[in-house]
């Protein structure tokens, strides 16, 4: 199980890069960063998990005493969360940057914005 | 002392106290600034605590939980002077885009406050996951700050870099995530601390997912398009921030952090990267015009050469903090100096910068950091860079040294490039290109202040002493001071100080040192006598000589290989500060000083294979350097220092510069400074002697470079038109006999060589005077141009008439004295058919000097020469004081010889000369100069006196014009009696002249220039490809790693 | 039990691909918006099984709901430019 | 068609990295050192019933100071970006927009509120339940964008958003700052007594930061709404 998601999140991971790399459009090329990102929060999400275990919350299913033994583990969580927060913030940025290109330019092929060069 | 942890609480705390200030802009100023001034506070308080009370490194813990369960921050010397680095640096950005940041309101001032908290958080913390947070809030922040300029382009940049940080933190996290899933830790101390097994496998790919994910930030070549763009289009004082601090500072700390995982294995890779990136971004860096995008060239190539130290820490040992210190600050603020500097030009184009023509504080500060960026004393990058040679010359590691030295010869080529035009291009009057806001000059010139500061610190620090301390170099800086006094002042100052420096320091010198000390102190006060002809303040000038003079005398006093160096770099900036200084001598220039700085990597090269990691480095321990890496010291050091003599080869620099310099300039190059390059062979040849390589004697392939060299020297002399260049290939000829002289290796040859020195030294300098004079009164140096000129300027004809026979060696004067040991010490060694050229090389020079009399002074006067009056009673001066001392000096020789002579006895057994009273005994024969002074004089007044009588009748011929037949020839000068004299020897020896040396130069040149221009190509402009770059980039370095 | 999950894990994998190849490949962007976004949702439903109910939500508000949103605002700024 | 055959191969190249990176993984069984210190001590040291949460808030919280900053860093950056030269004041964005329904309308009204609540529920009780600042921050901001999307003209004070912004982000560093001088270190929640274990006044100072970090986060997206709805279509 946790190799099957592990797998997806590497598949996704590539099949975004892919995406990213071959659309010429700005907003595509966003659109595939977001579910490379997917795959990475797929990816950590699979590290932390054991097999069997429950969910890091103590309450009356998980006692306290029991918790080193029934719980997965929850660190990887916690960056995962990080990690979806930190990527909306550049997601969000991108996209202001994409609508100012379209603004100046009237378009959103990314290859018409190569005055810098060299 | 206040919790580091404060840095980041005030950052982050007045960002978001910004909220409140909607529209009190000025107090949102205000507030930004009072933070980033507190920041610095803490940060300078820590580093004060660390370095002089000698605290030790503190952790900081946050959640009141120890690490690895909560995050840490480490806290040490390194932290704190990275950290003050990089709020410094906010700071004068802040200061210097007051404007801007005024305009655009309290939001960008609080991304620009947590951009700086976030560098220091990168820093600081101890945690891979933090790293991780404070490098996206770094990103982030970037492409806000960004916007700070109104260019559009820049929307373009920030896209790009958005493109490559989304590929960034996904290959971060996916290693983070398996790094914590093999050490089951995030803390970086202890994953480092966890045996080498957890690195094995996926640890392994996880940390090298990090690396290459962290390395991204620091820019390597090639994957780095984005960052140049975002170089050349965002906010100088930005480009500044994202330069220095962040790539420069947080992000090589950054990976200096991680390689404490990775240990030793990844070393190489990062010195990989890191070389590349050096040698590649410096070779770009040659076909850029636009200012910034070659700063960001230029800081790419920094930045790489960092990383090579950071990867070659496993040598450095102790050293380590001092030597990536020295070039990280130094980058850091030259590269940061010059981006501010930039902003204060509206034009982007490197020649453009000669609008700061005219501001000496501008121009000095620009000089700071150039020096500092190419690491030249007193500088730190200069200590650091001395010291990482010679470590990876111990270690052996010559790959590295060599493409170091390469790449650092390029970069001083660019920006030394860029120095020319700023000195020597024409301003554009009708634009005004700078604009000089208070605070920006400011910002600009505290920056020069504090390079200089670090100088001195770097200096204090180091094992090898002040370099700042040196009598002579203080001396020369103090006149930065005097500048703004008139020339004649400066002039007197600098003649007392000199004189009165020999006067001290004469009685420690051997008599070698005499010799040179005498040349170099007294005979440049001579020289100086002529300065006295320029009026007006002559900005710079001082300066520059002193510099030289400074170097000159250091060079001869210094002891151990350091502070030879030292001296061989300051001699080299001088000088090419005072030969750039001449009218069109900005092509020359700049090849003189690539040359030369090559010649003085050779040096490097040399002492630090032959030092083998001792330090300090004697001298006198060349002798003792072992046998399979002696010759190659010895090639090292003896190209190094024949490149400064222009051996035939080597020589391509040396026409222009002497030729196009000063009228006081040239003789100062060419009487004084080409004698440094013999004063490094003398030092070379007295410690090593004969060297053999695969069986060549290498002191006889120099003998033959010196016969060539005087030889072809003579030749190309014969055929120039312009007088100052065919004095000038006329040095290469002499300079040629000198080192024949050495390279002979008895004892005669060094005595005639020396000779050399103090002959050429009189003569070559008179003769630029008398001929700097002349086309300083007719306004050409061609000499066809000239004619009849002895009425008019008798007193210049007597000094280029006694200087020709000095020259030409025949008796009565020194020149014969020499040439009189040179055939002796020739006869005592085996070496014919090198001696045939030195022979033959003698009636050659007698074709160009006879030249020289004969087209100037007589034939007829120019209608045009008519009203000219002799040449300045200043230049004049010291040529009448030539002309005493070439006769005092050929009647004595012993004064000064039988005392060397002496002195070299020792190291050549029995050959030496015998000097009594007046006459001098050889093996075979003897020489009295005295005598043949009477003898010549007698057989002079008794021909004049004949040739008085017989011509007593003689009639003067008035000129007449010469009428072509209703037509002007195409080249009117072809059809004069003195262009092109000697056409008939040219059919004949022609061949000899075709330029291939200079063809060879240049078809390098060029080569370089076109690789360069084919491959920032690669950088296409589409952030696409950018992107592809980084992947590749990353693929390739996997690939690499698993090969090996 | 187990396998059950396992096959429920394959299922999600094998419908997030898809919706992947169409967030990548498809021509009209809403669309690969919207695909986008239903990785995301998928994810969410996924991490569930994986024991993280935390990850589960924020992925579900922000990664899908939020980014989603954003996503159309911009693309009804720029539209007219629908050219791939 | 070179270039996607180009990204195909260095994907490959990449694709070969995470291929090695499974293949030499292998699954715990046990939870790691670190895992197993969060499970053993986090009831007592923190008190807080999620781990998660604490890891988040205390044990991490300088990662949530960063992920909160890369919020407002956003949001302001987003602001510069789209506020430069658009919706220049006075000049009103009337476009002809076709009135929403009466139904949204009135469903939102009653929505709105609600969501609101909902919002403030899930970050309060965030070190007890799953969620907590950042997701009851995005439900808080749903609030926003279901108002937006009943009366794109509406118009929200910016300075209401921004202040809410900065006070909640002023009182999480101060809160920090006191963890220093009455506790363990900075972010150190143990300020407040950490109360009994699994009661909503427990965790110490969680669920004040939680909370602020919900009403900051809230803030932060619903500045960032309002900005790209005020932009001005083509």
């Amino acid at each position: 199980m946790v190799y099957v998601a592990m797998v997806t999140g590497f598949i996704l991971i590539l099949m975004g890069l892919y995406g990213a790399l071959t659309n010429s459009n700005i907003l595509r090329m966003i659109v595939a960063f977001s579910v490379a990102n997917t795959g990475v929060n797929i990816v950590l999400v699979a590290v932390g998990y054991i097999d069997g275990r429950t969910a890091p919350i103590l309450d009356a299913a998980v006692p306290v005493a029991e918790a080193a033994v029934r719980i997965i583990d929850p660190v990887p969580q916690a960056l995962v969360l990080t990690a979806i927060v930190i990527g909306l913030g550049v997601t969000t940025l991108m996209l202001a940057y994409a609508y100012k290109l379209y603004e100046i330019k009237g378009t959103l092929d990314i290859a018409q914005f190569s005055e810098l060069k060299w | 002392m206040v919790n580091a942890i404060f840095i980041l609480v005030i950052g982050l705390g007045a960002a978001f106290l910004l909220g409140f200030l909607r529209d009190k802009r000025k107090l949102a100023y205000v507030v930004t600034l009072a933070a980033l001034v507190s920041m610095a506070w803490i940060a300078a308080r820590w580093l004060l605590f660390f370095a002089v009370d000698g605290g030790a490194r503190t952790e900081i813990f946050t959640a009141g939980t120890l690490p690895p369960f909560a995050i840490n921050l480490h806290l040490g010397i390194a932290e704190a002077a990275l950290m003050l680095l990089v709020i410094l640096c906010g700071l004068f950005s802040a200061i210097y885009m007051q404007n801007t940041l005024m305009r655009l309101g309290r939001r960008m001032m609080s991304v620009l406050l947590v951009f700086v908290m976030s560098l220091c958080g990168i820093i600081l913390t101890r945690d891979v996951f933090n790293l991780f947070v404070f490098f996206e809030l770094a990103v982030i922040a970037t492409a806000g700050l960004i916007l700070l300029c109104e260019d559009k382009r820049t929307f373009a940049a920030g896209f790009k870099y958005l493109i490559i940080s989304q590929i960034v933190s996904i290959l971060l996290l996916v290693g983070i995530i398996f790094a914590y899933h093999a050490s089951g830790s995030l803390n970086i101390d202890d994953m480092a601390a966890m045996s080498s097994g957890t690195l094995k496998g996926v640890g392994s790919l996880a940390f090298f997912l990090m690396l290459m994910a962290i390395m991204t930030e620091a820019k390597p070549f090639p994957a780095n398009g984005w960052a140049l763009d975002i170089y050349e289009s965002a906010h100088p004082a930005f480009s500044a921030l994202f330069s220095a601090a962040m790539a420069g500072a947080a992000a090589v700390y950054a990976i200096d952090k991680l390689l404490l995982i990775g240990a030793s294995q990844w070393l190489p890779v990062v010195t990989a990267i890191g070389l590349l990136s050096f040698v590649a971004a410096n070779l770009l860096a040659l076909v850029q015009t636009n200012d910034r995008r070659t700063l960001g060239y230029s800081s790419v190539g920094q930045v790489g050469l960092i990383l090579v130290v950071i990867g070659q820490r496993d040598i450095l040992g102790e050293h380590y903090l001092y030597i990536v210190g020295g070039i990280l600050l130094s980058h850091a603020v030259a590269k940061a100096g010059l981006y501010w500097l930039s902003g204060l030009l509206s034009q982007r184009k490197l020649t453009d910068w000669s609008a700061l023509r005219g501001h000496p504080l501008l121009i000095f500060a620009f000089v700071s950091f150039v020096a500092m960026l190419t690491g030249l004393p007193p500088f730190p990058s200069f200590y650091a860079k001395w010291d990482l040679v010679m470590l990876l010359a111990a270690e052996n590691r010559l790959w590295i040294l060599a493409l170091i030295l390469i790449a650092t010869l390029l970069e001083a080529g660019y920006l030394f490039r860029w120095f020319g035009y700023i000195i020597k291009r024409e301003k554009e009057t009708d634009k005004q290109i700078l604009s000089l806001a208070s605070h920006k000059l400011a910002v600009v010139l505290s920056t020069a202040v504090i390079s200089w500061g670090l100088a001195y610190l770097w200096g204090e620090l180091s094992a090898h002493g002040n370099l700042l301390y040196a009598l002579p170099l203080l001396f020369a800086l103090s006149f930065l001071l005097l500048d703004q006094l008139p020339a004649r002042i400066k002039n007197s100052l600098s003649i007392a100080g000199m004189v009165a420096y020999f006067m001290v320091s004469y009685p420690t010198y051997d008599p070698l040192q005499l010799i040179f000390g005498a040349i170099f102190l007294l005979g440049s006060s001579v020289i100086l006598l002529a300065s006295y002809h320029v009026s007006g303040r002559r900005v710079g000038f001082y300066p520059s000589a002193l510099l030289m003079f400074a170097g000159l005398t250091l060079l001869i006093v210094a002891k151990d290989a350091f502070h030879f160096f030292a001296a061989w770099e300051f001699l080299t900036i001088g000088s090419y500060f005072l030969i750039l200084r001449g009218k069109h001598s900005e092509p020359h220039a700049l090849s003189y000083v690539i040359f030369s700085l090559g010649g003085a990597f050779l040096i490097l090269a040399g002492f630090a294979l032959a030092a083998q990691g001792i330090s300090p480095f004697p001298l006198e321990s060349l002798a003792q350097v072992a046998k399979p890496i002696a010759p190659w010291v010895f090639l090292l050091l003896a190209i190094g220092f024949m490149t400064k003599t222009a051996v035939i080869g080597l020589h391509i620099w040396l026409p222009g510069a002497h030729a196009e310099a000063e009228t006081d300039v040239s003789p100062m190059v060419s009487g004084i400074l080409l004698k440094a390059g013999l004063f490094g062979l003398m030092v070379l040849l007295m410690n090593m002697g004969k060297q053999s390589l695969y069986g060549v004697e290498l002191t006889y392939v120099m003998l033959w470079m010196g016969a060539l060299s005087a030889f072809l020297g003579n030749l190309m002399a014969v055929f120039q038109e312009d007088a100052k260049r065919l004095l000038a290939y006329s040095s290469i000829g002499q300079m040629g006999y000198a080192l024949f002289g050495l390279a002979l290796m008895n004892q005669l040859g060094w005595l005639m060589a020396l000779m050399f020195v103090i002959n050429h030294y009189i003569y070559k300098s008179m003769l630029f005077l008398s001929i700097g004079g002349i086309a300083k009164r007719t306004g050409t140096r061609d000499m066809y141009k000239m004619g009849g000129l002895i009425a008019l300027m008798p007193l210049s004809f007597i000094a280029v008439l006694i200087g020709i026979i000095a020259v030409s060696g025949v008796p009565p004067l020194s020149g014969f004295g020499g040439r009189w040991i040179f055939y002796n010490a020739i006869l005592e060694s085996e070496y014919r058919l090198p001696m045939m050229l030195i022979f033959i090389s003698g009636p050659i020079a007698f074709l160009y000097l006879f030249r020289l009399i004969h087209t100037i002074f007589l034939g007829q006067l120019k209608d045009e020469h008519r009203q000219i009056k002799e040449a300045p009673f200043w230049i004049l001066l010291p040529q009448m004081i030539y002309v005493v001392a070439l006769m005092i000096f050929a009647v004595v020789p012993g004064l000064a010889m039988r005392h060397v002579d002496a002195y070299l006895s020792p190291f050549f057994e029995g050959q030496g000369l015998n000097w009594e009273g007046f006459t001098i005994t050889s093996h075979y024969g003897y020489w009295s100069p005295v005598s043949i002074m009477i003898v010549v004089a007698v057989i002079f007044a008794t021909l004049f006196a004949w040739l008085l009588f017989v011509n007593r009748k003689a009639q003067k011929v008035k000129q007449f014009n010469i009428v072509y037949s209703a037509e002007r020839p195409f080249r009117p000068e072809t059809t004069h009696f003195a262009w092109n004299f000697f056409a008939p020897y040219r059919k004949a020896l022609g061949f000899l002249m075709q330029p291939y040396v200079t063809r060879f130069w240049e078809t390098m040149m060029d080569l370089l220039h076109s690789i360069a221009d084919l491959s920032r190509r690669f950088y296409t402009g589409n952030g696409q490809t950018y992107g592809i770059q980084l992947l590749a980039f990353v693929v390739i370095v996997y690939l690499f790693k698993m090969e090996f | 039990m187990i396998d059950l999950m396992l096959l429920v894990t394959i299922f999600f994998a094998i419908a997030m691909i898809g919706a992947a190849l169409v967030a990548i490949r498809v021509k009209q962007i809403s669309i690969a918006m919207l695909a986008a976004g239903l990785v995301s949702l998928l994810a969410s439903v996924m991490f569930l099984f994986f024991a993280a109910p935390d990850v589960a939500m924020t992925e579900a508000a922000i990664g899908s709901g939020l980014t989603t949103f954003l996503f159309f605002f911009v693309l009804g700024r720029v539209r007219g430019d629908q050219r791939d | 068609m070179i270039k996607r055959f180009i990204v195909l191969l260095f994907l490959l190249g990449l694709g070969l990295v995470f291929a090695g990176l499974l293949s030499g993984y292998s699954a715990d069984n046990e939870l790691n050192l670190t895992g197993r210190y969060y499970a053993e001590h986090t009831a007592q040291d923190i008190g807080a019933a999620n781990i998660v949460t604490a890891i988040i808030v205390t044990y991490r919280g300088l990662d949530t100071l960063g992920e909160v900053t890369v919020l407002f860093l956003t949001a302001t950056i987003v602001a510069v970006l789209l506020g430069r030269g658009v919706a220049q004041k006075g000049k009103s964005l009337q476009r002809d927009l076709p009135k929403s329904g009466e139904l949204l309308t009135t469903g939102s009204f009653l929505l709105v509120p609600l969501i609101l609540l909902l919002g403030a529920y899930v970050f309060i009780n965030g070190h007890l339940t799953p969620g907590g600042g950042f997701q009851g921050g995005a439900i808080v901001a749903s609030a926003i964008l279901l108002m937006l999307l009943t009366d794109p003209l509406r118009h929200f004070s910016h300075r209401l958003i921004s202040i809410i912004e900065s006070i909640s982000g002023l009182f999480f560093l101060g809160i920090g700052v006191l963890g220093i001088f009455l506790a363990g270190g900075f972010l150190d929640n143990r300020i407040f007594p950490i109360g009994e274990f699994g009661s909503l006044f427990s965790a110490g100072a969680i669920p004040v930061i939680y909370s602020l970090i919900g009403l900051k986060v809230g803030a932060e997206f619903s500045s960032m709404l309002v900005n790209f709805s005020e932009t001005e279509g083509s």
